[in-house]
C-alpha cells in the first residue's frame, strides 16, 4: 500500500495493512543510527533470549518455566506406576539384552530394545495445551486445535527419535534374592530352595507425564515447547520404588529420589520466511521481490509467513548433529540456505545451554 | 459529602466528587449522586468548553443529560497514556458508534453487500475485528440506483466510511457515500498496488490497467 | 477411551505413586494453624502475565513453612471485548463467559483433560461474582472470555487420606480465582462498579473435647481436625455488596447468629484480599 | 524390500469424486479424491483465498494426532502448487484413504500414536498430486517426493530409497523430500542423527529421483520407468507418462 | 499423441514455437492457461494443448467433472428458490448458487416476469463470472432483448450428468464430425427406429433430454452417459444404441 496510507501513523498502517508494514520495516531505516529491522524492533536474524525461570509444583515431580520475549510455557511432568500385569501382550526383555543393549549404548540397534519399550508401552505422554487464553485466536474450552495436536505430535516424535530418556530409567525391577537376605532368618533359609531360582524381572514402570500449558502465546510455539520439555526432565526426580511382594504392590519412597538422567541437549530453532511480494496467481511467483528469513517469528510475523523451517541441534560432542529437520509451506528455502541455517541453530544451542545452566 | 478535590489516581469504585459539581466522562460512573471510578488509571479533568474525545455513549450512564457548563471527570487507563512506551502501548478497545469514522477491510461482495472488518475507530486501533456491512444504497450520494458492489469494491480493499447504525446483531451498518470516504487502498487483479486516478477508478502503475471502485478523494 | 486429539497414555489405567513410609501417625502430626484465626495468608497479585491477552493476572498463595504444603498458583487472562460467535442473538450489553480448569499436574489426583463438574462449579460462581461487578451496558453486542487456569490446587500433598477435603480446597480455590479475575479486568480495561474480591471463612473444630467449634478465616484443611461448614464470599468494599455467596457443610441449629458471623467473616477476609488487589492495580498507574 | 520397486496408478477409481486416483509404491498403496472448488463453509472460509482441507485416514483405526499432523504438513504443501488465489472462499478438498502399508500399526493390540510415519509421506505426496491433476485443479506445479534413509552397516554408511519400516526402525536418520516441477525444494522433513554432510548425500539422491530432467528423445510416448541409474524410480518421468495415458483416454475421440 | 497436440503438465514452460503469432488478432488464452507478466504463458492444467492460429488462441484441452463459471457460458440451472428480486439457482452440486435477475428474461417486466418454481430448470448464459462473487445469469440477450433459445425449460423430460468434456463435445457445431459424436443422430435415425427427442445441453456437464415418451427419455439419457463413461468410439455408439433399442423393445 505505497500510496495513500504513506500518511496514516504507524499503528493504524499496521493494523490496516501488516504484509506492507513490515515489508516497510523491513526495507526503510527509521534513523541513521539504526539500520532496517522488524515491526518487532528486532533484527531478522535476532533471537528472542531465552529465559528458564525455576518453578517448584508440589504435585509434579519434575517442572520448568520457559520464557521466550512474550511466549511463556509451563511443563509439569509426572510419574505414574504402569504394572506389567497391565500391559497386554508383556514381553519382558531379560537381562542379558540389556547387558548388550548397554554395551553398544552409543551404537543405535542396542537402543532399540528401549526405545521399542518406550513407545510399545506408551511411557512418555506429552500434551500441549494452548486453550489456556494465551492468544486471543485460541478459544477456551475447545478440545485441542490442529497447532495444538501437530505440537504434541512433534514434541512426542522427537522425545522417542532423539532418545532424550532410556526405558531402563523407567523400570522397576524385582529381584528376589537381594530383597529376602533380611528375610532369611525368619524364612529359616528354606525360602531359597523354593524360589531361589526365581530370576530378577520387571514388575513397573513409570509413565510420564509430560503436560505443556502455554501461559502466553506470541508465536514460535515449538522451541519454547521443547525447551520447556527438556528443562522439566532434567529437574524431574522420581521416587525410588521398590515390588513389595507381601502386599502385591509398587511402593515408593516419600524421602528418597532419583533423578532423571536425560541424554544430550537437543535445540530447536525455528524460522519463517516472509515474501516481499505476497503471492498471487496473475502476478509472478515467489521469485519476484525480495525475502527474508525472520528467526523466532512472532504472532504476527507467523500470520504473514507460509514458509517456515525448524531445526533440532545437539552441539554436546565436538561435531555438531541434526536431531531433526522440517521445512515446508514454501519453495524459497534450498539446499544452500538450509546448509546455512546450521550455523544458526549451532548460535542458537549456545545461548539455551548457557540460559539452561 | 467531601468537597476535596478528585484524586490523581483511581481504582474502579473508588470516589472522584458530588454529581453535583461534575459530570462523567469514560472510565467513570454514577452511584448515588456520586461519580465514582469504573477503570484503573489517572483522573483528568475537562472543563466544558473543550470537547471529550471518543464519547462512551454518557446517554446510557446520566438518565438526564448534565447540566453543560459542569467539568467533566474522566479515567484514562494508564496503558493508553501517551507517556506509556510506545513498546507497551496498549489501547484500551473502544466500540464504533453512529457517526465514528472508521477504516475497515472489505471480506466479502455481492450484489447487495459488502461484509467489512471493521479494524481503526478514529484513531484508535481495535484489538478485536467487528463485522461491518456497506449496503448498495450507502455506496453512494448518486444514481444510487446504478451502483453495482462490484464496481465499487473488491475483497481486499481498504475502506474509509462511516458508521450510520448500530445494525444487527453480528453488523454494523456504514456508509461511504461522503466524497471523502470511500477505497483508500487496494491491490490490483495482478497484486499490484494502485493509485486514484479519479473518483470511481484506479490503475495499476504496473500493468496500465484500470479497476473500478468508489474511491475515497484524498483528504 | 482414547481421545483422538490427544497423546493417550498406556491402555491400563496407570496408579499414582503409593507411598510405603507415608507413616500413618501422619493424621496427628498434621501441621496446627500458626496464623491467628482471622489472619490470612500472604497473597502475592500480578498483572500483566499474558501480553497476547486484552487482560491479565496471576495470583499466589504463599505456602506455609510446613514443606510439601502447596499454595494456590492461578493465572487468569481476559479476552475482549470483541465480537460475539456470528451464531450468538443480539445482546444489548457485554455476554460474559467464564472458563477455569485445572491443570493436569495441580493436584493430588492428576487432572483429565475434559472440564469435570467442579470445574464447572467453579465457572459459574465466578461468573455471578463477576458480574455483579461488571457495568455491562457499556459494551453492546460484544462479549468477554474470562479463563483462569489453576497451575497449582490449595491443597496439602501428604494428606490424601483425608477425604472431603477437595471441597473446602475448592472454596480457596473459587476465592482465588474471583481475586485474580477482578485484577485481570481491571487490566483489561473494562468498566466494573468496584473491585470484587473473594474471602472464605469456616467454621472449624479444633479438639476432640466437644468444646465449641470456633471461625477461622481462610482456612487450610489439613491444619484443622474438622471443618463444618465454610463459605466463600464476593464483596465490593465500597459499596458494600455480596455478589456471590456459596455455602457449604452445616450449622448447628442452637446458634443462629453463627451463620451471619461466618459470613461477616468471609468479608472479613475478601476485604484482606481486597487491600493487595488495590496497591497491585494502583501500582500500574502513575 | 518386498514391495513394488515401480510406483503404479490407476485414475478415477471413485467415479463419484471431481478427481481421483489409486497410488501404490514400496509397499503403500493409498487412494485419493479430490473435490473442489466447492462452497466452504464459513468457519474453514478464507476471503482471500482457497481453503484446501487434507484428510489422512489411516489403513487400520481411526486417525490420531500423527494423521493431523500429516495433514497439516502436506496441506502446507498443497496449497503451494494450488493456485489457491484463484477461489476465494472455496474449498478444495482432498481425502487420502490408506489402503495398505507395509508396517503393522498395531503394537499391543493398539494403536501406535504419534510418532512421525516418513515411509508414507511420499505415497500421500504423490497420490494427492495425482489426485488434484485428474480433477483438474488449476495448479502452479506438480510435485514428486521420495523417502531416503541412512543406514550404518559395520561402520559404513549408506543412503537406501524408499525404506520399508523395518529399515526405517534401524536407521540411523530418515528423510523425506519432494520437489517441484520447477526443482524447486517443496518439503523437508528429516529425523534420527546426522549432520549437514549426509543431509547433502539425501539431498543429492532424492534429487535425482525426483527432478531427474526428462530425456527429449523419448519426449511423446509413454515408457517403461528406468530404474538403474540411481537406484530409485524416475518419478518425474513417472508423474509425466502416468498423465500421458490419462489423458490420451480422456481424449479418446481425438 | 501426435506432437502438434503435446501433453503439457502444471508448470512446465510451453516450446515458443507452439505459441501460435498472429498478425492482427490478440493472442487468446482459453481454459487451463495463465498468463504471467510479461510474456510467460504457463499451463494450470494437465491436458493437450491445443492451438489455433486462425483464430490466433490457444488451451490446453482435458476433461473434468467439476464446472467454474465462465462468462458467456451457456448452463442448465436449476431453480432452488426466489427472492425479492432474483433467483437463485445451481449450477452444480456443493457450489454457491448463481443469482438470476428476475428481469433477465425477454420482455419481463415488474408484472411479466416469468414465475418459476424450486426445482425448475433454465437454459441461461452465465452474464458476471469472477473469482470474488457468485455467478449471474440471464435468459435474454443484454444488447438484442432476445431469448434467443434461452429460458425456462418446458415440457415433459429429465436431466442427466455427463463429464464437462463429453457436453463440450455435444455442443461442437458438428458433434458427429468434431466429436466423434453420433449417438443422438443414431438414436434419431434407424438404429434407434426414428426416436423423438430434444436435448439441452449445458456447459457446466447437463443435459436434459425431453420426450413425449418417458422411455425414450430413459433410453437416450442412458445412451448420452455410457458414451461419456465408457469413452465409445461411434462403432461402439452404434453398438450401444442397437442394444439399447433391443432392450427397450
Amino acid at each position: 500500500m505505497a500510496g495513500p496510507t504513506i500518511s496514516l501513523p504507524a499503528p493504524i498502517f499496521a493494523k490496516i495493512s501488516p504484509h506492507p508494514f513490515l515489508v516497510r520495516s523491513l526495507t526503510r531505516s527509521t534513523a541513521a543510527d539504526h539500520p532496517p529491522c522488524r515491526a518487532n524492533g528486532r533484527a531478522t536474524q535476532e533471537l528472542r533470549p531465552v529465559r528458564f525461570n525455576a518453578t517448584s509444583l508440589s504435585h509434579a515431580h519434575g517442572s520448568a518455566l520457559v520464557r521466550l520475549g512474550d511466549t511463556t510455557v509451563l511443563c509439569g511432568v509426572r510419574g505414574e506406576l504402569l504394572p506389567v500385569e497391565r500391559i497386554p501382550q508383556f514381553r519382558p526383555v531379560d537381562k542379558e539384552e540389556l547387558r548388550q543393549q548397554g554395551e553398544n549404548n552409543n551404537g543405535n540397534c542396542g537402543d532399540a530394545i528401549g526405545r521399542g519399550e518406550l513407545r510399545d508401552y506408551d511411557l512418555l505422554v506429552p500434551n500441549i495445551e494452548l486453550a489456556t487464553g494465551s492468544a486471543p485466536q485460541f478459544l477456551p474450552g475447545v478440545p485441542p486445535t490442529t497447532l495444538a495436536q501437530t505440537l504434541s505430535t512433534r514434541v512426542y516424535s522427537l522425545l522417542h527419535s532423539t532418545g532424550l530418556v532410556q526405558a531402563g530409567d523407567l523400570k522397576i525391577w524385582y529381584s528376589p534374592k537381594e530383597q529376602r537376605r533380611g528375610e532369611d532368618v525368619e524364612m529359616g533359609g528354606t525360602g531359597d530352595k523354593e524360589d531361589g531360582d526365581e530370576e530378577e524381572r520387571p514388575v513397573a514402570y513409570w509413565v510420564l507425564y509430560i503436560d505443556l500449558l502455554f501461559v502466553s502465546f506470541d508465536g514460535n510455539p515449538f522451541d519454547v515447547a521443547w525447551a520447556a520439555v527438556v528443562a522439566a526432565l532434567r529437574d524431574t526426580r522420581l521416587p525410588v520404588a521398590r515390588w513389595d511382594p507381601d502386599r502385591e504392590v509398587v511402593v515408593c519412597s516419600k524421602t528418597e529420589r532419583r533423578r532423571l538422567n536425560v541424554r544430550g541437549l537437543p535445540v530447536a530453532c525455528s524460522a519463517a520466511v516472509f515474501m516481499e511480494k505476497e503471492q498471487s496467481e496473475a502476478g509472478a511467483g515467489p521469485r519476484e521481490g525480495g525475502h527474508w528469513l525472520l528467526l523466532d517469528p512472532d504472532r504476527l510475523e507467523e500470520t504473514l509467513c507460509k514458509e517456515v523451517i525448524t531445526m533440532v541441534v545437539d552441539c554436546s560432542d565436538d561435531e555438531t548433529r541434526i536431531k531433526s529437520l522440517e521445512k515446508q509451506g514454501g519453495t524459497l528455502l534450498g539446499r544452500e540456505l538450509i546448509r546455512g541455517y546450521a550455523g544458526i541453530a549451532e548460535r542458537r544451542w549456545k545461548e539455551v545451554r548457557t540460559a539452561m545452566e | 459529602m467531601t468537597t476535596t478535590t478528585p484524586p490523581t489516581l483511581a481504582i474502579p469504585g473508588q470516589l472522584l466528587g458530588p454529581a453535583s459539581r461534575y459530570q462523567p466522562g469514560p472510565g467513570t460512573h454514577l452511584h448515588e449522586s456520586n461519580l465514582h471510578a469504573s477503570l484503573v488509571g489517572q483522573v483528568h479533568i475537562t472543563q466544558p468548553a473543550r470537547a471529550l474525545g471518543p464519547a462512551k455513549r454518557l446517554t446510557k450512564i446520566t438518565p438526564a443529560p448534565a447540566p453543560a457548563e459542569l467539568p467533566t471527570l474522566s479515567v484514562t487507563p494508564a496503558t493508553q497514556l501517551a507517556s506509556a512506551p510506545s513498546r507497551e502501548k496498549k489501547k484500551r478497545e473502544v466500540l464504533p458508534e453512529v457517526g465514528n469514522v472508521v477504516l475497515c477491510r472489505v471480506i466479502r461482495i455481492t450484489p447487495r453487500q459488502a461484509v467489512v472488518a471493521i479494524l481503526v475507530c478514529g484513531d484508535t486501533v481495535l484489538e478485536a475485528e467487528w463485522q461491518g456491512l456497506i449496503r448498495v444504497q450507502d455506496v453512494r450520494a448518486t444514481e444510487k440506483d446504478r451502483v453495482k458492489i462490484y464496481e465499487s469494491f473488491r475483497p481486499g480493499d481498504v475502506v474509509r466510511a462511516e458508521v450510520i447504525s448500530l445494525g444487527d446483531q453480528t453488523n454494523y451498518y456504514l456508509s461511504t457515500t461522503r466524497n471523502e470516504l470511500g477505497v483508500i487502498s487496494a491491490v490490483s487483479e495482478a497484486g499490484n498496488t494502485m493509485v486514484p486516478v479519479s473518483w470511481k477508478e484506479l490503475m495499476d502503475p504496473k500493468s496500465g490497467l484500470m479497476e473500478l471502485r468508489k474511491v475515497a478523494q484524498p483528504q | 477411551m482414547n481421545d483422538r486429539r490427544r497423546i493417550n497414555g498406556p491402555a491400563g489405567a496407570t496408579l499414582a505413586p503409593f507411598f510405603d513410609d507415608a507413616a500413618p501417625q501422619d493424621l496427628d502430626t498434621r501441621s496446627t494453624r500458626s496464623r491467628p484465626p482471622n489472619a490470612t495468608r500472604k497473597l502475592l497479585l500480578k498483572t500483566g502475565v499474558t501480553p497476547s491477552a486484552s487482560g491479565s493476572a496471576y495470583l499466589e498463595i504463599e505456602t506455609s513453612a510446613k514443606p510439601g504444603l502447596s499454595g494456590l498458583k492461578l493465572s487468569c487472562s481476559v479476552h475482549g471485548p470483541r465480537a460475539l460467535p456470528k451464531s450468538a442473538p443480539f445482546s444489548p450489553h457485554i455476554v460474559l463467559s467464564t472458563h477455569v480448569k485445572y491443570a493436569p499436574f495441580a493436584t493430588q489426583q492428576r487432572r483429565g483433560y475434559l472440564r469435570d463438574s467442579s470445574e464447572r462449579d467453579l465457572g459459574i460462581h465466578l461468573e455471578t461474582a463477576l458480574r455483579g461487578a461488571i457495568i455491562a451496558d457499556r459494551w453492546p453486542k460484544s462479549g468477554v472470555d474470562i479463563i483462569v487456569s489453576i497451575i497449582e490446587g490449595d491443597q496439602d500433598r501428604e494428606t490424601s487420606k483425608l477425604q472431603g477435603d477437595e471441597v473446602w480446597d475448592m472454596m480457596n480455590t473459587l476465592s482465588g480465582c474471583i481475586t485474580v479475575a477482578a485484577a485481570a479486568l481491571a487490566d483489561a480495561g473494562i468498566d466494573c462498579v468496584d473491585t470484587v474480591a473473594g474471602g472464605v471463612a469456616a467454621l472449624v473444630q479444633d479438639a476432640d473435647d466437644g468444646s465449641a467449634p470456633s471461625i477461622a478465616v481462610d482456612p487450610i484443611p489439613s491444619e484443622h481436625k474438622r471443618i463444618l461448614a465454610a463459605c466463600c464470599v464476593a464483596y465490593l468494599p465500597t459499596r458494600d455488596e455480596v455478589t456471590n455467596l456459596w455455602f457449604r457443610g452445616d450449622l448447628p441449629a442452637s446458634d443462629l447468629d453463627l451463620y451471619t458471623s461466618l459470613v461477616g467473616h468471609g468479608i472479613q477476609a475478601s476485604k484482606n484480599a481486597n487491600r493487595v488487589l488495590i496497591d497491585c492495580l494502583s501500582g500500574t498507574v502513575g | 524390500m518386498t514391495a513394488t520397486t515401480t510406483p503404479e496408478a490407476t485414475f478415477g477409481v471413485l467415479p463419484r469424486a471431481d478427481g481421483s486416483a489409486r497410488y501404490s509404491h514400496a509397499g503403500y498403496t493409498v487412494t485419493g479424491s479430490v473435490n473442489g472448488p466447492i462452497e466452504a463453509q464459513r468457519r474453514e472460509e478464507h476471503a482471500y483465498e482457497a481453503h484446501v482441507d487434507v484428510v489422512v485416514r489411516p489403513a487400520a483405526g481411526h486417525g490420531g494426532t500423527r494423521e493431523r499432523h500429516l495433514e497439516s504438513v502436506l496441506q502446507s504443501s498443497l496449497a503451494q502448487i494450488i493456485l489457491v488465489k484463484s477461489f476465494p472462499r472455496s474449498l478444495i478438498q482432498i481425502v487420502l484413504q490408506v489402503e495398505n502399508s507395509p508396517e503393522n500399526d498395531y503394537v499391543n493390540t493398539k494403536l501406535v500414536q504419534a510418532s512421525l510415519n516418513f515411509g508414507i509421506m511420499p505415497a500421500l505426496m504423490q497420490t494427492a498430486v495425482l489426485a488434484l491433476l485428474s480433477a483438474g485443479v488449476p495448479m502452479r506445479a506438480t510435485a514428486t517426493g521420495t523417502a531416503v534413509a541412512i543406514m550404518h552397516q559395520d561402520g559404513a554408511k549408506q543412503t537406501m530409497v524408499d525404506p520399508s519400516p523395518r529399515d526405517i526402525e534401524k536407521a540411523r536418520s530418515v528423510h523425506v523430500l519432494a520437489f517441484t516441477s520447477q526443482d524447486e525444494l517443496l518439503l523437508a522433513e528429516s529425523e534420527g542423527d546426522f549432520t549437514v554432510k549426509e543431509w547433502d548425500l539425501v539431498y543429492e539422491t532424492a534429487r535425482g529421483i525426483c527432478c531427474r530432467s526428462r530425456p527429449q528423445a523419448k519426449e511423446g510416448m509413454a515408457m517403461l520407468l528406468d530404474d538403474e541409474s540411481t537406484g530409485g524410480p524416475d518419478m518425474r518421468q513417472f508423474l509425466r507418462s502416468t498423465m500421458e495415458s490419462k489423458v490420451a483416454a480422456d481424449l479418446h475421440w481425438k | 499423441m501426435s506432437n502438434d497436440r503435446p501433453l503439457v503438465l502444471p508448470g512446465e514452460t510451453i516450446d515458443l514455437s507452439l505459441i501460435p503469432s498472429h498478425p492482427k488478432n490478440p493472442l487468446r488464452l482459453g481454459p487451463g492457461l495463465r498468463h504471467i507478466p510479461p510474456s510467460d504463458i504457463v499451463p494450470t492444467a494437465a491436458g493437450e494443448l491445443i492451438t489455433n492460429p486462425v483464430k490466433n488462441s490457444m488451451w490446453v484441452e482435458y476433461n473434468s467433472n467439476r464446472y467454474i463459471p465462465s462468462q458467456n457460458d451457456i448452463i442448465l440451472a436449476q431453480i432452488l428458490r426466489s427472492t425479492s428480486d432474483f433467483y437463485l439457482c445451481s449450477l452444480a452440486p456443493h457450489t454457491p448458487p448463481a443469482t438470476l435477475p428476475h428481469l433477465a428474461f425477454e420482455g419481463a417486466t415488474k408484472k411479466t416476469r416469468p414465475v418459476l418454481l424450486p426445482g425448475q430448470l433454465v437454459y441461461a448464459r452465465v452474464s458476471l463470472a469472477n473469482a470474488h462473487m457468485d455467478p449471474e445469469l440471464e435468459c435474454v440477450h443484454a444488447s438484442t432483448g432476445k431469448a434467443d433459445g434461452l429460458g425456462p425449460i418446458t415440457g415433459t423430460g429429465c436431466i442427466f450428468d455427463v463429464s464437462l468434456g463429453f457436453a463440450r463435445r455435444l455442443l461442437m457445431a458438428r458433434p458427429a464430425q468434431d466429436g466423434g459424436l453420433a449417438v443422438l443422430e443414431m438414436l434419431g435415425g434407424e438404429e434407434g427406429g426414428g426416436m423423438a427427442f430434444e436435448t439441452a445441453v449445458g456447459r457446466n456437464g447437463r443435459v436434459w433430454v425431453g420426450s413425449a415418451s418417458a422411455r425414450t427419455v430413459v433410453v437416450v439419457g442412458r445412451a448420452l452417459q455410457e458414451t461419456d463413461r465408457g469413452r465409445l468410439g461411434v462403432e461402439g455408439q452404434r453398438r450401444l444404441v442397437k442394444k439399447l433399442v433391443r432392450e427397450m423393445s
